[in-house]
């Protein structure tokens, strides 16, 4: 196995008194796509938002190119190529979409540009100029992703992206993130609809309360069939 | 006979908020400077000044008048700065039958309506000031006035009863303009102030008003343009912040002004030994009714209320504040006024030396007569 | 405005240890006793003084602390009763059980026509209009003649009440205001405690789920509002009898933020914080106006200190900690 | 001679000017609040300190060190904005993300404590400061007398407020202040520094504050409390232009301004609260104020 | 697939209905021209790409936006220009699509709140809290159904999303709603909590009225009776799944080549 990019080990995290990551241990290599399954409350978004920085209630290890991201301000890990799109999208409503769009500097080359992404998303080019929480959620939801691709981040972390989006837009999405894939862009993803995690996912963690309960690669899909089925009810 | 072998009196005023410059923390060395005056002892008895800062809050101010009258036999409060103050604790004072003198408030009430047999006022009211600015002023000249007044009581009293004396000696009010009280910018009133053509712009307001209404005054060339000044009630220690550049020119009436003789030059110095500046009305006024105070008290042989409150009002008042005071029925103390102008800035060498004494007006003419205050305890 | 970030308190089990109830009675006990024993172990007038304000900040509390809104005009409630009160008390000779039912209910309809005005608007902009409101209320006390301007209504006679207890004697007095703010705590536990209190929760937390499950949210406000404001008139109108007169002090934007400290310091939505807040401020201007240490100086610093450090308000802090949760205490957010 | 509404249109104009004057102040420092509010979701009770603290640094720069106006301009702003970037950083950066109100009452503490010890060490009464030779002096406009300093008050504050609108509305830099409002933490993680930019936005306030403190030194009294009373008036402009709008806050604050010397002409006793009528009929008519936007 | 679970012959009767119904925000029209007939005992699905006007028909119908054009007639009453809390009072119940619940509320609570109005324990500040003990059986009734049993005395902010949005249906069922308005139920569920939801929607259906929004074509499928497709806040198809998902226009517009 390559060096991973991003090793995460014995990753513990609370929110106040609640300890929600019991020992998280995962790694992604460069360029692979790795999505989290787990029910409801396992701590999917917990672990993404503890990886980023967001949530600083943590213990454990956390490298991102060998280098340890466990202690630098939040402002750094976005500057060492961690782009994070938020479960609540986090659309700022005192900035028209483009602003929104235009918000995050850019952190590396590699970046899509705007033309490139109004094209991705012509919802967002016809709405532009109006205010970013004016737009309907699934529009907040391609703002979001739109905005970190922009960046040149390498790594991107998304938070249930498909969430309230339109079979036409899922789509649409899962060929951003496969074109996105040949650019050797590496992905975190939590997902709970499965259908669209399996066309683009390589492998797979399943997430149990606070700790990854298994780990399989996309090839084993058909044998993890049953197992998934009890753990997630699909 | 001095209950408890202690004389002790209390210095309730504003040490820390807006009237902090009248009388302040510098009225309790002003008291301090007459009980070493007076000797230290009365009857045998030592002297205590205790001093507490009411925040101009009535409540506070009642809460420790209360509490020294009854667990630290304090035996009289004095200064009282602001009139809520000064009614609240003077009524408490009757109830507790505790001598006060307020040296710190203006308004005529305190020996008018709510007077009490032994509640005194010393040092000034608005009745003095509206004579000796409103009636000596026309006397010199000012025969047309023109008032900023600030919109409460306090500022329509004192321009009712300047506009009154103005006229009573033959001058005109052309006009008056209110002004909310702690307004900062004095510009609009002023214009109008200008443009009514008076030849007095009667200020009547305090404090941070004055202050402001000066100094803008001066930057709209009021003065430099031929009108005169008028400030009904503004101290020394005022005078000394805004600067005589500011000042210059200005009119005002206290009852004291330290560099009128030689005595109260000596007393001004010093006081402006032991605190830095020199005293203003309110400071030597507190000096004079603690030494009153001690006086009546030696007089009667006693500290017992009513005897020094019958004292206090027998004893003719003789000390650096008042060359020939009295106290009238009423409990107002009444000695001279003096109307001042203020110096231009080359005209003063000396510091703190900002006074012409325009004119001197007698105790009798500047306060009210006892039968006409409205205080029960005369007209019965 | 007080959303879910204030007083966030963990959460800490519903009942607390088995012998906390009992515990928690026990204290009530002593508290009570505490409040018989007070006037006779510390300066009377100063213990009335306390309850008096402690009662004008549980009303405030009643309305930032449990329905999350934050008015900066509650002064005119606490001052314009005073007013009231002793003009009735003074002028009219009302008895003083007369006068105090006349400045709680003009509070309380002062309170509704502010808070008709005021109750559409949310957080900050509440605070305002609360403030430019109560600011045209003390301009009219200002220039009013029955205020007698900055002299303030003085000796306002305490007389009989019921014209049986002489409440010129101080322990009558006492045990008189000891009633008032004993009723007004109750009625704001009780309130807080109520259905109703749950309803005026559930619109702090999500105003429009609130709506969208029926409840015409904007009366409910109101309804809270006018409850608040006449209680802070009865805290008012009875320390317009303690100290036998009522000035603008009671009404002036300062007083309004003075509430704010204290609920602040006690402890924001929890029934004794205010009660403390109150106690802290009141002691802590007496004690400096007799210091040397120059009041505005001290109080400023100590009010810092306390944000930084005792977020939570004292009250608020005990409840979080670990004696406080054991005994079954829970800050109300 | 021309009379509108029994007020001759010379005295008219003359008071138009003097509430424009007036208004500058308002702009200048509702500017600061409103920077400092709309960024920082802090209402910095302690922004008539600041001011405060302006003008007394120029007062004792001239005093203590002989340093003059000119240079009292630039140094007591900065001066005052570097303590305002202490206290940011020492103190206010821990209050974020907790509710507003906490904010209000830690600068409130601050605001006492900063015009309580130049109290104590200053007296009540103030010291004056005086015009700079440069600007001494008046010129008769015809219709009023208006003295040079005023008018350059007017010319400075509307440069002032015109640039730190540009900064703001205009650049990345103000994308990222008014995103950072929101949810700072998410700005963050997008790569931008953002406790540095929260200090510097406090600092900038501050520093306005301050400035306005310096141009208010010739014209008022210098005194402690100096501050304490505008700063009601100051926030009841920045509500009336709309919490956290830049442009609204400079716009309200010279409307508010000529309007409430128009009042003085007109019925000089409301002219204290006019300003809190207007506000709770703007509220009442437009909740986010005449240029804030309805979310 | 959609049941035939009525025969068209005799249909239910319609308890919600709109008509020419509009919307514009600024210069942009959100929606326009939509007529919508909601019936008894169906569930009515509003489907459409993202941003075509759904939640704003939501907001227009639970009075929480006022329209620019149109009538609403709510149970023969016409609606258009209610308060939203009349409305809800009426028997119109919506949740949202960012989930809104009570958040420092235990769940229990939370259902408390939405049963006290009902129940006519509402303005009572004068009465004790344990009063409304006697809503508990209701309550906890809805807590088991909707498997939040462990949940119980937790506070709603610290449930995850999904368990959040189960709490807010939770809520909303509790006022036994005439007409019940769901805005995305299922997102950002679990496949297991999906089908439990489904069950709960099919079931409440049975006698009240559902319009909801969603795009899990799956449920929409399984569940609903009725599909308007809306696009560019105009509708664009009406009628069962089948036919629905037959239309051309619907599947370039919304559902992509896979649906
Ligand atoms: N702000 C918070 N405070 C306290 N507890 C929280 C908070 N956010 C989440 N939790 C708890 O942490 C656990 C993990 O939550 P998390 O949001 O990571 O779950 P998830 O796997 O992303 O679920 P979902 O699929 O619903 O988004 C849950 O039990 C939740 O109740
Ligand atoms: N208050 C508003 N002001 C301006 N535009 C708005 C407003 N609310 C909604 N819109 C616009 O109206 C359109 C419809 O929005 P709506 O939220 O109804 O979409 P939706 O169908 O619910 O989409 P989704 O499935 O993504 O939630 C969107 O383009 C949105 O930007
Ligand atoms: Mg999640
Ligand atoms: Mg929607």
């Amino acid at each position: 196995m390559t060096n991973p990019l991003l090793d995460v080990k014995d990753l513990h995290a609370w929110y106040g008194e609640s300890h929600v990551l019991h020992g998280v241990d995962m790694h992604v290599a460069p360029g692979e796509t790795v999505c989290i399954l787990g029910r409801n409350g396992m701590g999917k978004t917990t672990t993404l938002r503890s990886i980023m920085g967001i949530l600083r209630q943590r213990q454990g290890q956390i490298l991102l190119n060998g280098r340890d991201i466990m202690n630098i301000p939040l402002h750094h890990t976005a500057r060492a190529g961690l782009g994070f799109v938020p479960e609540e999208r986090g659309i700022f409503a005192s900035l028209s979409v483009h602003e929104n769009l235009m918000l995050p500097p850019k952190v590396a080359d590699g970046g899509m540009s705007v033309d490139e992404i109004y094209d991705l998303f012509p919802n967002l080019l016809e709405r532009r100029n109006s205010p970013g929480t004016k737009l309907s959620g699934g529009e907040q939801q391609m703002l979001a992703m739109a905005r970190i691709l922009r960046t040149g981040a390498n790594c991107l972390l998304l938070d249930e992206p498909t969430e309230g989006l339109a079979p036409v837009i899922i789509q649409r999405i899962g060929e951003v993130l496969s074109r996105l894939k040949e650019r050797g862009m590496t992905v975190v993803l939590v997902e709970q609809n499965f259908r669209f995690a399996s066309k683009i996912a390589d492998r797979f963690y399943l997430m149990n309360h606070g700790r990854m309960a298994a780990e399989f690669p996309v090839s084993d899909l058909p044998r993890q069939a049953e197992m998934l089925q009890a753990a997630l009810g699909v | 006979q001095v209950s408890d072998n202690k004389v002790k009196i209390g210095i309730l005023n504003d040490q820390s908020g807006v009237y902090a410059d009248f009388g302040g923390k510098w009225s309790f060395e002003a008291a301090k400077m007459a009980v070493e005056d007076f000797g230290g002892k009365v009857l045998d008895a030592p002297i205590e000044v205790v001093t507490a800062d009411h925040q101009n809050k009535p409540d506070i101010a009642s809460n420790i008048a209360r509490q020294w009258y009854d667990t630290e036999q304090v035996d009289s409060i004095m200064e009282l700065t602001t009139s809520s103050v000064a009614l609240a604790v003077q009524a408490l004072s009757k109830e507790k039958n505790k001598i006060t003198i307020t040296t710190g408030a203006a308004t005529t009430e305190l020996t008018g309506a709510q007077c009490t047999p032994i509640g005194f006022h010393w040092a000034y009211d608005t009745h003095a000031l509206a004579v000796g600015t409103g009636g000596a002023l026309v006397e010199q000249g000012g025969d047309s006035w023109f008032f900023l007044t600030a919109d409460y009581a306090f500022g329509y009293s004192l321009e009712e009863q300047t506009g009154n004396f103005v006229k009573a000696k033959g001058g005109q009010v052309l006009g008056s303009v209110r002004h909310p009280l702690a307004t900062t910018d004095y510009s609009s009133f002023l214009l109008q102030a200008q443009a009514s053509g008076a030849k007095v712009i009667g200020l009547a307001n305090a404090g941070a008003d004055t202050q402001n209404a000066i100094k803008q005054a001066t930057e709209f060339g009021i003065v430099a343009g031929g009108q005169r000044l008028a400030a009904l009630l503004f101290t020394l220690s005022e005078v000394n912040g805004i600067g005589l550049e500011a000042a210059q020119g200005l009119n005002l009436t206290e009852s004291f002004y330290w560099n009128r003789n030689a005595e109260s030059a000596e007393f001004g110095k010093r006081f402006m030994e032991r605190t830095g500046r020199m005293p203003n009305m309110i400071q030597a006024g507190t000096y004079s009714a603690v030494l009153s105070y001690l006086k009546a008290i030696e007089a009667a042989g006693t500290d017992e209320t009513e005897a020094v409150a019958a004292k206090l009002h027998e004893l003719p008042v003789k000390d650096v504040f008042a060359e020939n005071g009295k106290v009238a029925p009423n409990g107002r103390m009444i000695s001279d006024v003096y109307l001042m102008q203020v110096k231009k800035p080359g005209e003063s060498d000396i510091p703190w030396d900002y006074y012409n004494v325009l004119a001197t007006i007698p105790g009798d003419e500047a306060y009210l007569d006892p039968a006409k205050s409205g205080c029960p305890l005369v007209t019965q | 405005m007080a959303n879910a970030q204030l007083a966030t308190s963990a959460r800490p089990a519903r009942a607390g240890q088995p012998g906390a109830a009992k515990i928690r009675l026990a204290f009530l006990i002593i508290g009570l006793a505490a409040l018989i024993a007070a006037p006779y172990l510390f300066y009377p007038i100063f213990v009335m003084k306390i309850l008096c304000f402690a009662l004008f900040a549980s009303a405030f509390n009643l309305l930032l602390g449990y329905t999350g809104l934050l008015s900066f005009g509650h002064a005119a409630f606490f001052g314009g009763a005073a007013y009231i009160t002793a003009h009735a008390c003074k002028v009219w000779g009302f008895p003083p059980e007369l006068g105090v039912l006349l400045g709680v209910v003009f509070a309380a309809f002062l309170g509704l026509i502010m808070g008709a005005v005021a109750i559409r608007r949310q957080g900050i902009y509440f605070a305002m209009i609360t403030l430019a409101l109560s600011q045209m209320f003390f301009f009219f006390c200002l220039q009013a003649n029955f205020t007698h301007g900055e002299d303030g209504i003085q000796s306002v006679p305490r007389g009989m009440l019921f014209g049986i207890f002489d409440l010129s004697q101080t322990m009558t007095m006492y045990f008189f205001v000891l009633g008032a703010f004993l009723i007004g705590i109750f009625a704001i536990w009780r309130i807080v405690n109520s259905p109703f209190g749950m309803i005026l929760k559930a619109i702090r937390e999500n105003e429009n789920r609130a709506i969208s499950l029926g409840y015409s949210v904007a009366r409910y406000k109101l309804a809270a509002f006018v409850m608040s404001a006449a209680l802070a008139g009865l805290a008012g109108s009875v320390k317009a009898l303690v100290f036998q007169f009522a000035t603008l002090t009671d009404v002036a934007w300062q007083m309004s933020g003075e509430v704010i400290l204290m609920t602040l310091l006690g402890g924001i939505a929890t029934l004794l914080g205010p009660i403390v807040g109150a106690g802290l401020v009141v002691t802590l201007q007496n004690y400096l106006a007799t210091s040397d240490f120059p009041v505005t100086i001290v109080t400023g610093v100590v009010f810092m200190l306390c944000v930084l450090l005792f977020r939570r308000g004292l009250v608020g802090e005990f409840y979080a900690s670990r004696l406080g949760r054991w005994l079954g205490f829970r800050a109300e957010n | 001679m021309t009379m509108i509404f029994g007020i001759p249109l010379q005295a008219l104009l003359g008071q138009l000017l003097v509430g424009l004057i007036n208004g500058s102040f308002y702009a200048l420092l509702s500017l600061g609040l409103a920077v400092i509010f709309g960024l920082l979701r802090v209402i910095n009770f302690a922004h008539g300190a600041q001011y405060m603290l302006g003008a007394f640094t120029a007062l004792l720069l001239s005093t203590v060190a002989g340093i003059g106006y000119w240079p009292a301009l630039i140094l007591a702003p900065v001066l005052v904005a570097l303590f305002g970037a202490v206290i940011e950083r020492g103190m206010l950066s821990r209050l974020y993300n907790l509710d507003p109100l906490y904010g209000l009452l830690f600068t409130f503490g601050l605001a006492l404590a900063i015009e309580g010890t130049f109290r104590y060490f200053y007296g009540a009464s103030g010291q004056p400061y005086s015009v700079p030779p440069a600007l001494g002096g008046a010129v008769n406009l015809g219709f009023m007398f208006l003295p040079i300093y005023r008018g350059w008050v007017v010319v400075v504050s509307l440069v002032v407020c015109l640039g730190i609108w540009l900064l703001i509305e205009k650049t990345k830099l103000g994308a990222y202040l008014r995103a950072a409002t929101e949810n700072p933490t998410l700005v963050q993680s997008f790569g931008v520094n953002v406790p540095l930019l929260l200090t510097l936005t406090y600092a900038l306030g501050a520093g306005l504050a301050a400035f306005a403190g310096v141009l208010a030194a010739p014209i008022y009294q210098v005194s402690p409390l100096m501050g304490s009373n505008l700063i009601i008036i100051v926030f009841a402009v920045v509500v009336v232009g709309g919490m956290g709008s830049i442009m609204g806050a400079i716009v309200t604050g010279y409307l508010l301004g000529i309007a409430e010397g128009l009042t003085k002409v007109f019925y000089p006793e409301a002219s204290n609260i006019v300003i809190f009528v207007i506000m709770a009929i703007v509220l009442v008519l437009r909740p986010a104020g005449l240029f804030g936007k309805e979310t | 697939m959609a049941m035939p679970a009525v025969d068209t012959q005799d249909q239910p009767r319609v308890v919600l209905s709109a008509r020419g119904l509009g919307r514009d925000f600024g210069g942009f029209t959100a929606v326009n021209d939509v007529d919508l007939d909601v019936r008894h005992g169906l569930i009515h699905a509003l489907i459409g790409p993202n941003g075509a006007g759904k939640t704003t028909v939501f907001n227009l119908l639970t009075k929480f936006l006022q329209p620019t054009r149109g009538t609403i007639t709510l149970l023969g009453t016409d609606i258009t220009r209610m308060r939203p809390d009349r409305v809800a009072r009426m028997g119109l119940v919506r949740s949202f699509q960012i989930s809104a619940v009570f958040p420092h509320l235990t769940v229990l609570e939370n259902l408390r709140v939405a049963l006290q109005r009902p129940a006519g324990l509402a303005v009572q500040f004068w009465l004790p809290l344990s009063t409304l003990n006697r809503l508990n059986a209701r309550a906890e009734a809805l807590i088991d159904d909707l498997g939040l049993t462990a949940f119980r005395d937790t506070r709603a902010a610290d449930l995850s999303y999904g368990r959040k949005r189960v709490l807010e249906i939770a809520t909303t069922l509790a006022l036994d709603p005439e007409v019940l308005l769901l805005d995305e139920p299922m997102a950002g569920m679990g496949g297991e909590d999906v089908q439990m939801v489904a069950d709960i929607i099919r079931n409440v259906a049975r006698d009240r009225a559902v319009l909801m929004v969603e795009h899990n074509l799956a449920v929409v499928e399984d569940i609903c009776d009725e599909v308007t497709v809306l696009q560019r806040g105009k509708i664009i198809a009406h009628g069962d799944y089948a036919t629905v998902s037959e239309n051309p226009q619907v599947r370039t517009a919304y559902m992509g080549t896979e649906a």
